[in-house]
């Protein structure tokens, strides 16, 4: 065992990347959620979002281009669950969960030509002066631009929930519809606008992963990262900036754990006789989520949780 | 304007009506996707929804297949009414499975005729003791149940993963990740030689019927139907909403438990990382579209069911991909749904503004 | 297509074909755990079963069915197969063993060829290759190029099939660079590109400076073609993927075996049989070296696989200890299969345990 | 400045069933404080839900400010001036209060901007306010500022307040009142809404009052005696009772020191409730509504249990006894709300009549239900109580109000209780339904049982009770005899003052 070669900066630099395809996803499902819907096909929308993005980029040569169609991949298919849930009023568990069935199978189909194909590369983003600061240059300043535009996609949704009308709106719809309706507001173009955003973020998560963290195309490539978004929506309380922490830890747990192996730490505690499989240590960040969860839960006061209190429940417009 | 209004009476023609319709619908938009990927429409059609029902085989296999969903449903159906939504039926679908695997790797050198209603029992009580994490966490801390049942099913099937890789691998197996082979009196029992038809698809019927009696007969299926309907009236009616959340998710793990066990003592035989392929989700939608009815959850799961088989067949039969298949089940889904709408609500035409 | 016509006329010539032969193809089916799109493991046997149209025209009918899980529904998908007329079925992965075995019992007719499995009847045959053999080879240009004297290693399960394959590939490098090291990092899947990438960038941020991989995905590959290191690719030819990066790859062609076996039941001739073919069978070849390989070095890793194929050299040749300092080899002793197959120890100089 | 802000010309609207609002005429001028006054239903809300855009009338115009008034929602209204206090806050608790008002706002100021008016403006009216505190941490009271000042920020000229008071403590009231005299100086028309008539004769200058749906006469309540008002607004006089000679029988029921907290945010708490029932007696119990009506209902039917010994039924106490338990001993209970509290709208009629027949009836052994003694039961009902309806299978929901009513009140008096606490029987029903309905609360007394009347429409309660309370703000006045009650005893026992119930009867409470 060599703990030693663990480069902090280094498992860092490495969770950053990790936990961007998280990032996007669990951001938007953030507006999704505080505008009081619950969309639980953020996989299927990823990993169109893959595809799209990925297909764009080799037709036409730019990474660019490729993100922007992820974007409006993960949009269009978020409309069908906005359409479905808002105008035709289906249950929201049942069609998320269809909506999921359904990416994953268009993804293989657009697909299928794009096996084994080269994207074009994105080029990293020197910074030229401040990338060559020893640690914190490596530390600030060696990704490539996603992952600062997903960051700024943060502190954009943060301002824009907390400063901005629209945002206080969105989130008065997510509190109690009912209210919201009786003050003049429309509940369901709200929260269309906020499920097709919750789907252009979330195929941009898919196009990162497609196009820079991989990055190839394959079927089922996001083997369950719209799961995991999920999952950190509810870690991060509904906050943004705790978004970004749950994406970190999520992604960061991954990376640890292969940092552990690699350096023989899992294998030093097996040969002690601790059953230090991989498997545990991928379990603890649900349970932390649980553990958050009851937390926010137990604290008494309802308005205090953050939750969007009208989540998945059905607007039908009466009243 | 179009505006939705709830419908005040049941109309059992148009319930009736709706699948059948939505059926259609699917196979005329399927054929269209088929026939853009170069397929003969009608043929893949039949393949997947026609030619199933004719093979002795394949009607074998449909029970099978829709054994586990129909199980899983069921038990969800009764918390989906009262208004409790487990979406974690997957999770408790491996502990089930773990559970009853437990047992019986525990005797595996011991054969009799208890083991099988013992493995049972653990099964269950695996499934319905996942279930009851979501449900202690609910009515104590008033945790969302959707949130936490939904992070248990990466939970268990991690567990599953540390599990079959650790203290229950097959010992003999080569570290391959999985565990003995179940013997004799530790597998289900074949009802008809030849095929796999086993004594879980009988339980999955009995349970079908006694849901349908418990739900329109019974005490327990008129509480969790009128807390779904009218909480007030509920507990006006004297209807104890925690204790039945409780029981709804207690039951709908159980029953989770149950299909998981049925799975790995059933066609699998033996503990596998890969037990989970999503019954447990499927089954959301099967309760959905059987409108939490326990017949209509058997219909709903045997289409399913259908679609799964038929796309098997397809696949080597047609030259259809896979991923043809799942577009196309999504598309049956969604069309469902949406169709489902008709018989819930009446579409009127309104003056602008009158809300 | 000249095979065939020269197949079919010989059979007319000599009065062999009945009318039902010609239209009646040898179909042959295969049943695959991942998706064809993978450019993995189920990649290159579905490169196999395109090869045998190639090979037989419209004398095979060839279907298949993709991602199928390991379980209950592989059985129901290889009854049906084995209902449905075919003659010869290819389950490619260890995890339909048990239901090769069932359906094989209810289908006596029907001939059943087990990958990497080890269960056999009257109708199931069960090949595979020996990955070791061009392990030994990956190992040598790995040793011999390393700078950091690190070489990582993404492995899947903690299987005989994997364990073999590092243990192989770090003798072999070893032999050339005693200080050489190998850090391994289990995945714990067959395939996850996004796991893999990861566990390729790791190792690589902890000195690796070459990647070996014993997982499907192409991911490691464009991780090291990214961050400039080298690595070998796995089932492929990954060039595509790490032009500079690959300096070859282990190839797992099936098609010979999957063309011999096919004429065989055309032939009448079919018997179970278990095959471990290595680099002598062209079950197991190499994509192009690069020029980067040092030419000494290539020079030495193709007189390697020379030796392996003419069956002159055999990589687990003693003296070998297993990792606690036992012997396990003496000196020129060599490896039995029985071991091989069912290895489940580290050989000395590796660090870590195997997993449990 | 003839021309009056807000004028109403002929204005009705109609909902299925009942006719909510027929041909209202009426008007309020700047400056003006002017009273809405009726009894609950009289159709004040639909009236007010109409002139801030919510419902549009079916007929009739309205103007505003000298203009033609047909707004399309609340927002349109709020442009042209009129803004509402609603009686149940449109509030998001998990907003801040800026966050809140700025919501009910058009065209609000920055951030930083809008809290210092929300400061300064509540200050100025005397409901100061802290526009960063968290709506869900306020108290009612504070959260009725919040939606006043919404308002106010808004400069309206009109301002309507629907029951204002009803939830605030009379230190609170007087607060409130400076403010609205305040914004009255300033020229701004208040519509006020309420049945208290002290505080409209203290607030308003004129009043319009209301009787089912119907304008019955405009008053300067200043002018007026609480009496006279409420002669106008609950009808010039009081029923006789037709209760027969009442002999008390045994004691059924007796309540003693019952107190429960306020349930939810708009609730009330019971406090120290002490009252007895005999065999062949109806109590009626009046009072305004939000009194602790509702919370007496849950604390009799078992849906909120309370302190041992506070509910007896005979000689055995049921106080913590669920629903259930409470039916097998013979404390029933039919709740205010039809559907959905009452009955199951999307049940059918006979799981309705399971729904609260189950144990009295013997609709189930061992769980399972009786199909045919539910039917038989559910039949009876229909057949005894008139309900009109194709079947038992007719959902619940589809029945008319007056339908479902007798409905209700057919299934509890069927299963032959002991003692029978109803809450508003004949709301909503039609005359002849509402006598059959009376006729079967007579009945089920005289056949021995003890029967509880709530209800908020004196008539009625002076034509079945043999006994009368009110419930004023939890607490219950001292019985007394209904027959010789005067409606200015009334009205000063539903405002909180029970003096004149002590000084003179032989039911006073123990």
């Amino acid at each position: 065992m060599d703990l030693s070669v663990v480069d902090p900066v280094a498992l860092f630099v490495g969770l950053v990347a990790a936990a961007t395809p998280l990032l996007f996803a669990a951001i938007g499902e953030l507006v999704v959620e505080k505008s009081g819907v619950l969309n639980l096909g953020v996989e299927g929308m990823m990993i169109v979002g893959a595809i799209c993005g990925f297909a764009t980029a080799v037709k036409t040569g730019s990474p660019a281009l490729g993100f922007v169609a992820g974007a409006a991949g993960g949009c269009v298919l978020s409309l069908i669950f906005g359409v479905m849930t808002q105008y035709l009023l289906s249950n929201q568990v049942a069609t998320g969960l269809a909506l999921t069935l359904f990416g994953l199978g268009i993804s293989a189909l657009i697909g299928q030509p794009f096996t084994g194909v080269k994207s074009p590369t994105m080029a990293r983003l020197e910074i030229p002066v401040l990338s060559e600061i020893p640690l914190l240059g490596r530390l600030f300043f060696s990704y490539d631009i996603v992952i600062y535009l997903g960051i700024a996609l943060v502190a954009a949704v943060w301002w824009f929930l907390k400063f901005t009308r629209r945002g206080l709106v969105l989130r008065a719809v997510g509190e109690n519809h009912d209210a919201a309706h009786s003050l003049g507001y429309s509940v369901v173009a709200i929260r269309l606008a906020a499920i097709a955003f919750g789907g252009a973020c979330a195929g941009l998560g898919g196009a990162y992963l497609s196009l820079a963290r991989v990055p190839q195309w394959t079927e089922g490539m996001t083997a369950g990262a719209g799961w995991i978004a999920l999952a950190i929506v509810v870690f991060s309380a509904w906050r943004p900036w705790r978004v970004l922490l749950g994406a970190w830890l999520f992604g960061g747990v991954t990376i640890l754990q292969l940092n552990l192996q690699a350096s023989g730490f899992l294998s030093w505690l097996q040969s002690l006789g601790i059953p230090a499989q991989a498997q545990y240590l991928s379990m603890t960040p649900y349970l932390i989520t649980i553990a958050v969860l009851v937390v926010i839960s137990a604290d008494g006061s309802k308005a205090r949780s953050n939750a969007p209190a009208s989540l998945g429940r059905t607007f039908t417009g009466s009243g | 304007m179009l505006r939705l209004e709830p419908r005040t009476e049941t109309k059992t023609l148009i319930q009736a009506l709706a699948p059948a319709a939505a059926v259609l619908i699917t196979m005329v938009v399927g054929g269209l996707l088929f026939a853009a990927l170069g397929k003969n429409p009608f043929e893949a059609i039949h393949t997947i929804f026609i030619a199933p029902l004719f093979d002795p085989y394949s009607r074998t296999e449909l029970l099978i297949k829709a054994s586990p969903l129909i199980l899983i449903a069921l038990g969800l159906s009764f918390g989906f009414r009262a208004g409790i939504w487990n979406i974690g039926a997957e999770g408790q679908y491996v502990m089930g499975g773990l559970a009853g695997s437990a047992v019986a790797l525990a005797f595996w050198n011991v054969e009799g005729a208890w083991l099988l209603p013992l493995m049972a029992v653990a099964g269950i009580a695996g499934g319905a003791a996942w279930a009851m994490i979501p449900a202690f966490l609910k009515i104590r801390f008033n945790a969302n149940e959707i949130l936490v049942s939904l992070m248990l099913v990466y939970v268990a099937t991690l567990f599953l993963s540390a599990m079959v890789s650790g203290p229950l691998r097959d010992p003999d197996g080569f570290n391959f990740p999985q565990s003995r082979l179940f013997h004799d009196s530790a597998r289900l029992p074949i009802l008809m030689e030849g095929t796999r038809v086993h004594v879980g698809i009988i339980v999955t019927m009995v349970a079908v019927l006694a849901a349908q009696i418990f739900l329109t007969r019974h005490l327990f299926g008129f509480n969790v139907r009128l807390l779904g309907q009218a909480p007030r009236a509920a507990a006006f009616s004297g209807v104890n909403a925690k204790r039945l959340t409780v029981i709804c998710l207690g039951l709908s793990g159980a029953m989770a438990g149950l299909a998981g066990l049925f799975e790995v003592a059933g066609p699998i035989g033996q503990l596998q990382p890969s037990l989970p392929v999503g019954y447990g989700f499927t089954a959301i939608i099967v309760a959905f579209l059987g409108r939490l009815s326990p017949v209509g959850i058997l219909f709903a799961g045997m289409v399913m069911a259908l679609t799964y088989i038929g796309g098997e067949t397809a696949q080597f039969a047609l030259g259809i991909p896979s991923a043809a298949i799942s577009v196309f089940q999504g598309l049956l889904l969604f069309i469902l749904l949406a169709v489902d709408l008709l018989t819930r609500y009446r579409v009127r035409f309104v003056r602008r503004g009158e809300v | 297509m000249r095979l065939v016509n020269t197949f079919a006329a010989a059979a007319l010539a000599t009065g062999l074909a009945s009318a039902a032969f010609a239209q009646d193809p040898t179909k042959v089916g295969f049943i695959y755990v991942g998706p064809v799109g993978d450019f993995g493991w189920t990649y290159e046997h579905d490169q196999g079963r395109l090869a045998v149209i190639e090979e037989f025209g419209d004398a095979v009918e060839t279907t298949f069915v993709e991602s199928v899980p390991e379980g209950a529904d592989a059985e129901r998908v290889l009854r049906q197969m084995a209902q449905s007329g075919h003659d010869l079925i290819f389950t490619t992965s260890f995890g339909y063993m048990n239901q090769t075995m069932n359906v094989a019992k209810q289908f006596p007719d029907v001939k059943f060829e087990h990958a990497t499995g080890y269960q056999r009847a009257d109708n199931v045959s069960t090949y595979s290759a020996r990955f070791y053999e061009g392990r030994h080879v990956i190992g040598l240009i790995a040793g011999g190029m390393t700078e950091s004297n690190i070489v990582g290693y993404i492995g899947s399960f903690p299987i005989p099939e994997v364990i073999r394959g590092i243990n192989s590939a770090y003798l072999a490098a070893k032999s050339v660079n005693p200080d050489v090291q190998f850090k391994v990092v289990w995945s714990n899947t067959w395939f996850d590109p996004a796991l893999e990438a990861d566990a390729a960038k790791t190792l690589i941020e902890q000195g690796a400076d070459v990647l070996m991989q014993h997982t499907d995905s192409t991911a490691p590959m464009t991780i090291a073609e990214e961050e400039g290191i080298i690595a070998f690719g796995q089932a492929s030819d990954q060039s595509s993927f790490g032009p500079n990066a690959q300096m070859t790859a282990i190839m797992d062609d099936w098609a010979p075996y999957y063309v011999s076996r096919v004429q065989a039941v055309m032939d009448g001739t079919w018997e179970s049989t278990d095959t471990w073919g290595g680099i002598d069978s062209g079950m197991v070849a190499f994509a192009d070296f690069s020029d980067k390989i040092p030419a000494d070095l290539a020079e030495q890793a193709k007189a390697a696989a020379d030796a392996i194929a003419a069956g002159e050299l055999h990589p687990f040749t003693g003296p070998i200890n297993k990792q606690d300092g036992s012997p396990w080899l003496a000196e020129g002793e060599t490896a039995d299969d029985g071991t091989l197959l069912g290895m489940n120890f580290y050989v000395e100089g590796i660090e870590g345990v195997i997993p449990n | 400045m003839t021309e009056p802000l807000l004028d109403l010309d002929g204005v009705s609207k109609s909902y299925p069933g009942v006719k909510a609002n027929d041909d209202v005429r009426f008007s309020v001028d700047r400056g003006e404080i002017h009273a809405l006054l009726g009894e609950n239903g009289a159709g004040k809300s639909t009236l007010v839900k109409m002139i801030y855009g919510l419902v549009r009338p079916d007929t009739g115009a309205m103007r505003f400010a000298g203009a033609a008034y047909e707004p399309a929602g609340p927002v349109a209204a709020r442009a042209s001036g009129v803004a509402m206090v609603f009686q149940h806050f449109s509030l998001f608790e998990a907003l801040t209060v800026a966050e809140n008002i700025e919501l009910g706002m058009e065209n609000p100021p920055p951030r930083g901007e809008l809290a210092a008016r929300i400061v300064k403006v509540s200050k100025e009216y005397g409901l100061p306010l802290e526009p960063d505190r968290l709506v869900g941490d306020l108290s009612v009271g504070i959260r009725q500022r919040v939606e006043i000042v919404r308002c106010l920020l808004q400069d309206p000229r009109l301002l309507i307040m629907d029951e204002p008071t009803s939830v605030l403590t009379p230190q609170e009231v007087e607060i409130l009142f400076g403010t609205l005299r305040k914004l009255k100086s300033e020229g701004v028309a208040i519509l006020y809404i309420s049945h208290k008539l002290d505080e409209i004769r203290q607030l308003c200058d004129r009043a319009t009052i209301l009787r089912h749906g119907k304008v019955v006469g405009t008053c300067i309540p200043a002018e007026e005696t609480a009496r006279s008002m409420a002669g106008m607004m609950i009808g010039q006089e009081l029923a006789h009772p037709v209760a027969g000679s009442f002999s008390p029988g045994e004691k059924l029921l007796s309540i003693e020191g019952l107190s429960l907290p306020a349930l939810g945010q708009f609730g009330v708490p019971l406090s120290d409730i002490s009252v007895s029932l005999r065999a062949g007696e109806v109590l009626g119990i009046a009072g305004v509504a939000g009194n602790g009506q509702d919370e007496f209902m849950l604390a009799l039917s078992g849906e909120r249990t309370c302190a041992a010994n506070s509910i007896r039924l005979k000689d055995r106490d049921v106080s913590r006894m669920g629903p259930t338990a409470r039916r097998r001993v013979g404390l029933q209970a039919a709740p205010e709300e039809r559907l959905g509290h009452a009955a199951a709208p999307a049940m059918t009629l006979s799981e309705n009549a399971f729904l609260t027949g189950r144990v009295r009836k013997g609709l189930a052994s061992n769980g399972f239900s009786k199909p045919s003694a539910i039917e038989a039961f559910a039949k009876d009902i229909i057949k005894g109580f008139d309900v009109r309806t194709p079947g038992t299978a007719t959902l619940a929901g589809a029945l008319s109000g007056g339908n479902l009513q007798k409905f209700v009140v057919g299934r509890e008096v069927l299963q032959e209780p002991v003692v029978l606490a109803v809450n508003q029987p004949t709301w909503g029903v039609d005359a002849h339904a509402a006598s059959q309905i009376r006729r079967a609360l007579r009945d089920l007394a005289e056949r021995g049982a003890g029967v509880l009347v709530i209800s908020q429409d004196l008539d009625e309660l002076m034509e079945i009770s043999d006994t009368f309370a009110v419930l004023a703000n939890g607490r219950l006045s001292p019985v007394r005899p209904a027959a010789g009650m005067s409606i200015e005893a009334i009205g000063r026992m539903m405002g909180g003052d029970f003096s004149v119930a002590e000084s003179g009867g032989e039911h006073a409470a123990p």
